[in-house]
C-alpha cells in the first residue's frame, strides 16, 4: 500500500513541477493557462489519491477536494482566458483566429 | 447655547471620571495590575478535568467548556460577551456603509458580460460554497474556524452570485431581517443564560463528549448565530458596494 | 422535483465534509432542507425527473472517458513543455454544438478544457471558441474537438 | 523519503511559477501564475495534513480551494472591467 501511494505522490509532484515549468516556459498567455490548468489538476487528483491510499477514511473529504478542484479550474481559467483576450487582445503567433469576430471588438456583443 | 451646554456637559463628565480614577473606584485596582493573577497565565494553568488525567476524545464527558478547539471555548464561551461587541463592531460598520451608499435600488451592470461557463457553472459551485460556509459555522468547536470565517464563506458565495450574474441581486430584505433576528437571538441567549446560571451568556446546556458534533453546550449555537449574522452583514456591504443610487 | 435534486447535492457535499455519524446525517438533513428551499428560490435553474438514472449513466460512461482524457492531455501538454524547441502553434477555432441546454453545455466545455491541447474560452449560443495548442492537428482543421464528449453527454442527456 | 522527494518536486513547480510572477511581462501572466499557485499550495496543505497525520487540514485545503477559485474569478472579472477598452 504504501508503495502505491507513493508512486502516486510522486507522480503529483512530477505534474506540479511540470506545470510549474509549463507556466514558465510557454511563449504566451494562453499556452500558460493552458499547462497551469490541466498539469496541476492531474497533480492534484495524484497527491490526493496517494493520500487516500495511506488513509482510506479520508477518503469523502480528499473526494470533495478533487470534486471542487475539477469543477472550479477549469471554470477559473476560462475565464481567465476570455479576460485577458478581452483586455490583452489575441497573441501575435497565432495561426488561426475564429475568436476575433466574437470578442475582437470593445463593445460587448452579448 | 448648545454649545455652552455641550461644554458644560463634557466638562462635568470629566470631572466625574477624573475623580473617580483618583479614588481607584471606577477602575478597581487600575496601575497596579498584578501579573500572576493575569487572565491569560491563568487559563494556561487550568486543567479541564480536575484530576489531571487526561482528555480522550469521544469519552470525556462534562468538561469545563467541552469545545475540541480551544480558542473557539476562549471566543463563544470565556469571552462570549466580547464576541457579542464584536459583532456589534461588524453590525455597525455595515451599517455604515449602507448610509454612506444609500439606499440603492438599481445593480451596477457590469460592463462586460460574464463568461458563459461562468454563468452556468457558478450555480453549482454556489451550492457548495454555500453548503461549507455553514458547515464551518457548525462544526466551529471541533474544527479549526467558526462562526466568522463561515459567515465570510457564506458572503463570499454571494459575490460569487455578483459577478457571475449580471441580473442577480440577492434580497436585501431577507438579509437585514436575517441580521436582526441573529442579533436578538444572541441577546435571548445571553438572557436565557442570565435567567438559569445567573450570569449573562453563560452556559446552561449539557457539554457531552468532548470531540461529538453535540457537545459544547452553547458554543455550536452561538457560533451558528454568528455565521449567519456575519454572512448577513457582509453579504449587504457586497451588495451596497455593487447598487447604484437613484431610480 | 428541482427541490429535491438541490437538496440532494447539498445533503451530498455535506456528507463528505462532515462524515457520516447518525448526528451529522440529521443535522446535515435539516441543515440541506433549509437552504435547499431558500437556493431554488434565489437561482433559477431546472432539472426534470430523471435525474437519478442520468447521474448513474455519467458515472459510467463520462468518468472513465474523461479520466483517460484527463491523464493523456497532461502527457501530451508535459512532452511539450519538455521537448527543448517547444512545438506549439497556437490559435482560436470556432466549433459548433448540436447540444442545446446549458447543464449540457458547460458540462463540454469543462471536458474539452480538460482535455488534449485544448481550452474553452466562451460560448456564444451554439457555437464553442476553443484556444488550441495546435491548429495543425485534424481535429482542430475539421473543427471536430470535443466530438467524443458530445456524443457521450449527448446520450446522457436524451 | 518520498515525502522529501514530492516536496522538492512540488517546490520547483513553486519556484517556476514565482519566477513567472515575477517577470509575467502582462497582469494576465501573473494572474495564471498566482492561479497555478494555489492549486500547488492545495496540494502543499494535503501533503502537510498527510506528513502529520491530521485530517483537520483537509477542512483548510476545502477552505482554500474555494477561496483561490473565487480570487481567480474575481481578478478576471476585474482585468475584463479595467484593461477593457485598449
Amino acid at each position: 500500500m504504501e508503495i502505491i501511494s507513493g508512486v502516486f505522490l510522486i507522480i503529483g509532484g512530477l505534474f506540479y513541477a511540470l506545470g510549474g515549468l509549463g507556466i514558465f516556459r510557454m511563449p504566451d498567455t494562453f499556452d500558460r493557462i493552458q499547462a497551469g490548468t490541466k498539469a496541476t489538476t492531474l497533480g492534484a487528483f495524484s497527491i490526493l489519491i496517494g493520500v487516500a491510499f495511506m488513509f482510506p477514511s479520508w477518503s469523502l473529504k480528499l473526494f470533495l477536494i478533487a470534486l471542487f478542484i475539477v469543477l472550479s479550474n477549469p471554470i477559473g481559467s476560462s475565464a481567465l482566458a476570455k479576460a485577458t483576450y478581452r483586455s490583452f487582445g489575441g497573441p501575435s503567433n497565432v495561426e488561426r483566429d475564429d475568436l476575433k469576430e466574437f470578442l475582437g471588438g470593445t463593445k460587448d456583443v452579448d | 447655547m448648545k454649545k455652552v451646554l455641550a461644554l458644560v456637559f463634557v466638562l462635568v463628565l470629566g470631572a466625574l471620571i477624573m475623580n473617580h480614577l483618583n479614588d481607584n473606584n471606577l477602575f478597581a485596582g487600575f496601575g497596579d495590575a498584578m501579573l500572576e493573577n493575569r487572565v491569560s497565565q491563568s487559563y494556561i494553568d487550568r486543567d479541564a478535568t480536575e484530576n489531571n488525567d487526561g482528555v480522550v476524545f469521544d469519552e470525556s464527558l462534562d468538561l469545563e467548556s467541552g469545545a475540541a478547539n480551544t480558542v473557539t471555548a476562549i471566543v463563544a464561551d470565556y469571552r462570549s460577551f466580547d464576541t457579542l461587541g464584536e459583532v456589534t463592531v461588524l453590525f455597525i460598520s455595515s451599517f455604515g456603509v449602507a448610509l454612506l451608499l444609500g439606499q440603492s435600488k438599481k445593480r451596477i451592470a457590469l460592463e462586460f458580460k460574464p463568461n458563459f461557463m461562468l454563468k452556468i457553472g457558478s450555480r453549482a459551485l454556489f451550492a457548495v460554497i454555500l453548503m461549507t460556509g455553514v458547515f464551518v459555522s457548525i462544526h466551529g468547536h471541533l474544527t479549526p474556524g467558526g462562526g466568522f470565517p463561515g459567515g465570510a464563506m457564506i458572503a463570499s458565495s454571494m459575490l460569487l452570485l455578483y459577478l457571475a450574474d449580471d441580473e442577480f441581486r440577492a434580497k436585501m430584505r431577507g438579509f437585514k431581517i436575517l441580521e436582526s433576528v441573529m442579533g436578538v437571538f444572541y441577546i435571548i441567549l445571553g438572557l436565557a443564560g442570565l435567567m438559569i446560571t445567573g450570569f449573562f451568556l453563560e452556559n446552561f446546556l449539557d457539554n457531552g463528549a468532548l470531540g461529538t458534533l453535540f457537545s459544547a453546550g452553547m458554543i455550536p449555537i452561538v457560533y451558528i448565530i454568528i455565521g449567519l449574522k456575519v454572512g448577513s452583514e457582509i453579504s449587504s456591504v457586497i451588495d451596497h458596494f455593487l447598487s447604484e443610487e437613484g431610480a | 422535483m428541482k427541490y429535491v435534486a438541490t437538496f440532494l447535492v447539498l445533503f451530498g457535499s455535506y456528507l463528505l465534509l462532515a462524515g457520516i455519524t447518525l448526528e451529522e446525517v440529521i443535522v446535515g438533513a435539516i441543515v440541506s432542507l433549509v437552504l435547499s428551499v431558500i437556493i431554488s428560490n434565489m437561482v433559477s435553474y431546472n432539472i426534470d425527473a430523471k435525474f437519478p438514472l442520468r447521474l448513474a449513466l455519467f458515472i459510467v460512461m463520462y468518468v472513465p472517458v474523461f479520466l483517460i482524457e484527463l491523464i493523456k492531455s497532461n502527457v501530451n501538454i508535459a512532452l511539450r513543455v519538455i521537448n527543448p524547441s517547444l512545438p506549439i502553434h497556437p490559435g482560436f477555432v470556432k466549433v459548433k454544438t448540436a447540444l442545446t441546454g446549458d447543464f449540457q453545455k458547460l458540462l463540454l466545455a469543462n471536458s474539452i478544457t480538460l482535455t488534449p491541447g485544448t481550452l474553452s474560452v466562451d460560448i456564444d449560443g451554439e457555437y464553442l471558441y476553443i484556444h488550441t495548442v495546435d491548429v495543425t492537428t485534424a481535429d482542430a482543421k475539421a473543427s471536430k474537438i470535443g466530438a467524443k464528449f458530445e456524443r457521450i453527454i449527448g446520450v446522457i442527456f436524451k | 523519503m518520498i515525502t522529501i522527494i514530492v516536496f522538492g518536486l512540488i517546490g520547483l513547480g513553486l519556484l517556476f511559477a514565482l519566477m513567472r510572477l515575477i517577470i509575467g511581462p502582462t497582469v494576465a501572466d501573473r494572474v495564471v501564475s498566482l492561479d497555478t499557485f494555489n492549486v500547488i499550495v492545495i496540494g502543499i496543505i494535503v501533503m502537510l495534513s498527510f506528513v502529520f497525520e491530521r485530517s483537520l487540514y483537509l477542512d483548510i485545503a476545502i477552505i482554500y480551494a474555494i477561496l483561490a477559485f473565487l480570487e481567480t474569478i474575481v481578478f478576471a472579472r476585474y482585468l475584463e472591467g479595467h484593461y477593457g477598452n485598449h
